[in-house]
């Protein structure tokens, strides 16, 4: 019934694709519409109707249907970036306060984790979308180091000031 | 009873034929006969507010006007040794069961916050005659 | 061989019609042709006694009268990271098969105490002509 | 065929249900039985049999068939409180000694856990089939503390009777 | 995207027939309609050289002339709680989808080396009309 075996790509010229129920090529849609009928003759062109809300087709086409919109997972701290249109699917990210944990390279699937807060020390680098914070390595002034974090020197009171305390705290207590 | 999940039976990859139809989120059988009847919930967690789930349960029910109580089709149960940061689980149930005209099929979940309904691709049902 | 698992046939959801028969723990082929073969086992644990399993198997096997040795058909294996409490693990298996007359079906476990036995609805196994 | 959508109830008389196959209102078959043959007009009324054993039917029903009883899982410690009957499935709970860990909110799984022992302590509640035994927070009389265990005291020599333990046995030691 | 896998359509218990075809790693629709369609991939690590995997995704996907991309038919993603040692983790995907002459089905995974694909019934893929 045409000419190219069925895995090859069917002889249709630019910006047309071949409808096996119409045995013809018929003209695409533009992107953000689809195929509601496919074009019977040269006359009638194919008619392509605007995505139903919650669909959306990205290219040019002469699919049935548009593909059904993504959501964003709120429950897990997810937020819409832009919202889904007849054109584009819906872009997710994370809550403010939130960086991404992707599951895999394409970080397709992602979750939401808390920005680590660098409690007395300098942040390096902010918390973004796709980053943790990078928190300084060594402790702000008026904070002594205790195990992997750093303690406000003036909560310390002189029996629980061990030795990194008083070296840091120390100094500015007798003054 | 455990919490009934919704379903979209028209846009993207959902549809309805042969007068197979959907209502009040339950699949109405409209000829008796066996039927493959399949769905797929994948779970995910750990949600805002949620208690750690210990364990993941789907199950496919019927109700019939024959019986006034639903049961039970087929059921998978799963328990999550995931430890906090953020776990994936997928539950796939499916088998021939015979049905009655105006038979109901429908799909509980143990936790419905658990749901995740963000891609249609990641969680669905449905049923054919044989 | 891994223990083979013994099915209800006829009370409850359990039934076989058109000839597809169960007898010594197989389903029997009665017509050749394509199959979609299907079985889901739940296991749980643990158990009295039973040393902690590290993974469940279950294998959905062919005996034929042509080839003296079973034929393994679907295989479903999964290692088990449970900490001690109570586990639950099902595995759902499916494909389509090609099988001639007179052909059994049978399903191996790799231990049949770890198999949840005690709802119907929870391990089930079936197949049916395309 | 019939003047009820199929999603709404059929108008029935209380106590009957519409029959596809027979296309009329049949009398329920009681509870412990089900419906062998529908009624075939206003004379010959619906054929109810018994569930054969291992099957049971609830509530009064127009079921081709009974549902199958669930079995106890006696290796996960479980055990009949009460045996499937015609009208009521199985109820299963915990060997003595083991109280019920639910799965979920239904409890319509559960694991069967050794209640703990409280060695060396009161029992302000003993261990029931839904609950673990609640141990006093401190010990007998005769035991001391270690950790959070209690241990007797005459198993305790000289040199292992620690701060505790001499305050506790020591007194009676010297009796 | 992600990795394609290759399949064995004719050795032993592979086949194709009524004109389902297979050409470069995709089942080719010869007929439109409903078609039901499976796979199972069964992943196992850790291997060689991997870095650990924390999850594992497997993708059946279609490739049409209508739509210049290709389509997330169904997908099954879980994540991993295996510490180290060895892990095995089967996941199974089945659904009804509506499919055009010339479509083509694929499967795609997050990462092919953790595929095991040393056994047929381990891992398989198919597709039948109803």
């Amino acid at each position: 019934r045409h000419p190219v075996g069925m895995s090859g790509r069917r002889p249709c010229p630019k910006d047309t694709n071949w409808i096996e129920t119409a045995q013809q090529c018929c003209r695409q849609c533009p992107a953000g519409t689809f195929l509601s009928k496919p074009c019977t003759s040269r006359e009638n062109d194919s008619v392509c109707l605007d995505c139903p809300t919650g669909t959306f087709s990205t290219q040019a086409n002469t699919f049935s249907e548009c593909q059904a919109c993504y959501e964003c997972d709120r429950q897990a701290f997810q937020r819409e970036l832009s919202n889904c249109s007849a054109t584009r699917n819906v872009v997710c990210g994370c809550e403010p306060g939130r960086f991404r944990v992707c599951l895999d390279k394409l970080c397709s699937e992602f979750s939401c984790r808390k920005c680590q807060p660098c409690t007395g020390r300098l942040i390096q680098r902010p918390c973004s979308e796709t980053q943790d914070t990078l928190c300084d390595s060594s402790c702000k002034p008026d904070f002594y180091r205790e195990g992997d974090e750093c303690r406000p020197c003036q909560t310390s009171t002189l029996d629980t000031c061990g030795k990194e305390c008083q070296q840091v705290c120390g100094s500015n207590k007798d003054q | 009873h455990l919490p009934i999940l919704q379903w979209e039976d028209k846009r993207g990859l959902a549809f309805t034929k042969n007068n197979l139809s959907y209502s009040s989120n339950a699949l109405v059988i409209p000829v008796a006969g066996d039927y493959y009847v399949y769905a797929q919930v994948t779970f995910r967690g750990p949600v805002e507010g949620g208690h750690r789930a210990s364990s993941v349960t789907e199950i496919i029910t019927k109700v019939t006007d024959s019986y006034p109580e639903p049961t039970q089709l087929l059921t998978g149960t799963k328990t999550l040794s995931e430890n906090g940061n953020g776990w994936f689980q997928p539950i796939y149930l499916g088998a021939v069961v015979s049905l009655e005209v105006g038979d109901k099929l429908m799909v509980n979940v143990s936790d419905i916050k658990l749901v995740d309904y963000t891609k249609e691709h990641k969680t669905f049902f449905g049923a054919f005659l044989l």
